[in-house]
């Protein structure tokens, strides 16, 4: 899970490591829209989805510490790819099979009301031009990858 | 970091004004605030998210919840919204179905009056 | 190097790696102002003044791994103490005795102009409330104190 | 990161406006822009830094270097600058001695033309 993937050159990761506790959700979004900002190929609209892409993914991951009962900070890596900027969020929780997440009803379907929850991950699927999950009982690894001409998943 | 929430009566509805970032961290407050709302008889209700730079599925949660418990008191949730980026979550999730989502708080005033009328 | 001192709980500490280039200074002063602001023991000119001396700190610290020819990232680490904002920045750079600095003129002596430099460490002195450095052949680490109700230096 | 870097000539002297941050990623553009204007024959400078929200030890030196410059050319180098934030990094390493630092343009022209003024 330390291992950054298509990261290309280790020197070239931005790190950011945050207790799992919900308050230092902000501070992901900070680093990566103030990075994303700074990657002149990405417009403002992609920018605000990659943030909330993340967001969702650290609002997991700080979850499942919850859960786990893990004190392990919660770790926030981005870096530039050819025509990307990747993120990948990486937790010390039980991790769990996105395959198995259930469907939600059909919006039609007075039930629909009873979804307040299971949201997150269907957004990022949305957000993101792709997104990958490597999850063990160990932990969670989610990577987020917004392409520099794409325009979401 | 700051969330704001400011109630104002309008016309029989509650005005609940929501300002800043909804995320794990500030939702707990927000459906804090809209529980008392309905726990003070407060059963129509219209969220103003006009002033909000940042809404993810923590606060779409909220927002489901509320809706749900004010249904179940014969009342309802009416959003106002214009924000192009905070609309955006609503379609993606297909919550744009499930709310009536309004330009003003005048048109979700009248709107809620007069009905059901998704915009 | 990557004892946090004073840092009570590991899982408190904030951490961010950044390549060791200029460009990601900016990205280190906005993390630790973020986190310096919701500290609100902290007024507006204290977290400016905490800001810069970071700046400092970490031009000072991309500039060693230059000279060194350091391909390693620069290290800051922040964390919150009982009565102050703590942030830590840590090189992997050839070290210096900041002992050993020389003295500028005094500001009536034209030769003050010759000081287009050397400017850094005064001013993080000047700025908080506490600075130590410990440095060795192999590294450099700059312990920056902001407490609540202090002053500056 | 945006650096702003405007020209404007003024009674005799090129006035170099500087928006946003000066640190040690920006500070080589501004140091080339003082440089050229000191190789196209402006000798008489101010420098505004009423846009700037950042200004660290490096931008400093810049100063500094172009100051030295300047006076080598029989020339000066005026900054204009009110933000508290800003003057105290002057303040602080001796340097508002060694600059005459203005509360606008206007006075810098009225200050630099009629003498040293330092306020
Ligand atoms: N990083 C993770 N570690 C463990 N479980 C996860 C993780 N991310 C998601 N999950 C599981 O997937 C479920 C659905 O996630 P999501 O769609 O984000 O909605 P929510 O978080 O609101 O339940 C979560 O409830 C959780 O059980
Ligand atoms: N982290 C560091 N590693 C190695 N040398 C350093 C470090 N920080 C400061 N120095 C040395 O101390 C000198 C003075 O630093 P400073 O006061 O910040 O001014 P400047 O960086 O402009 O020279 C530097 O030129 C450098 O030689």
């Amino acid at each position: 899970m330390n291992d950054a993937g298509g990261a290309g050159e280790a020197a070239e990761v931005i790190e950011l490591e945050i207790p799992a506790r919900a308050e230092f959700v902000a501070l992901a979004r900070l680093v990566v829209s103030a990075l994303a900002a700074s990657d002149s190929s990405l417009a403002d609209e992609r920018i605000d989805d990659l943030k909330l892409a993340v967001s969702e993914a650290c609002t997991n991951a700080i979850e499942a510490h919850d859960a786990a009962g893990s004190e392990e900070r919660v770790l926030v890596r981005c870096w530039a790819a050819d025509d990307a900027l990747e993120v990948c969020v990486e937790d010390r929780g039980e991790g769990f099979d996105p395959a198995q997440l259930p469907d939600h009803p059909p919006v039609t379907d007075p039930d629909r009301l009873k979804f307040e929850r299971g949201l997150g991950i269907p957004l990022i699927r949305a957000l993101v031009d792709e997104v990958e999950f490597s999850s063990t009982g160990h932990g969670t690894s989610v990577r987020l990858v917004m392409r520099h001409g794409g325009n979401g998943a | 970091m700051d969330l704001g929430l400011e109630v104002e009566e309008r016309d029989g509805f509650a005005v609940l004004s929501v300002r800043g970032e909804v995320d794990v961290y500030t939702a707990p407050r927000f459906r804090e605030r809209l529980i008392e709302l309905v726990t003070e008889g407060k059963h129509r209700i219209i969220v103003d998210l006009e002033g909000v730079d940042f809404l993810d599925s923590t606060g779409l949660g909220v927002l489901v919840g509320g809706l749900k418990r004010l249904r179940s008191h014969d009342g309802d949730l009416l959003l106002v919204c214009t924000q192009t980026r905070i609309l955006k979550v609503f379609e993606i999730t297909g919550l744009t179905k499930v709310f009536s989502i309004y330009d003003s708080v005048d048109a979700a005033v009248a709107g809620g009056s007069g009905g059901e009328t998704s915009p």
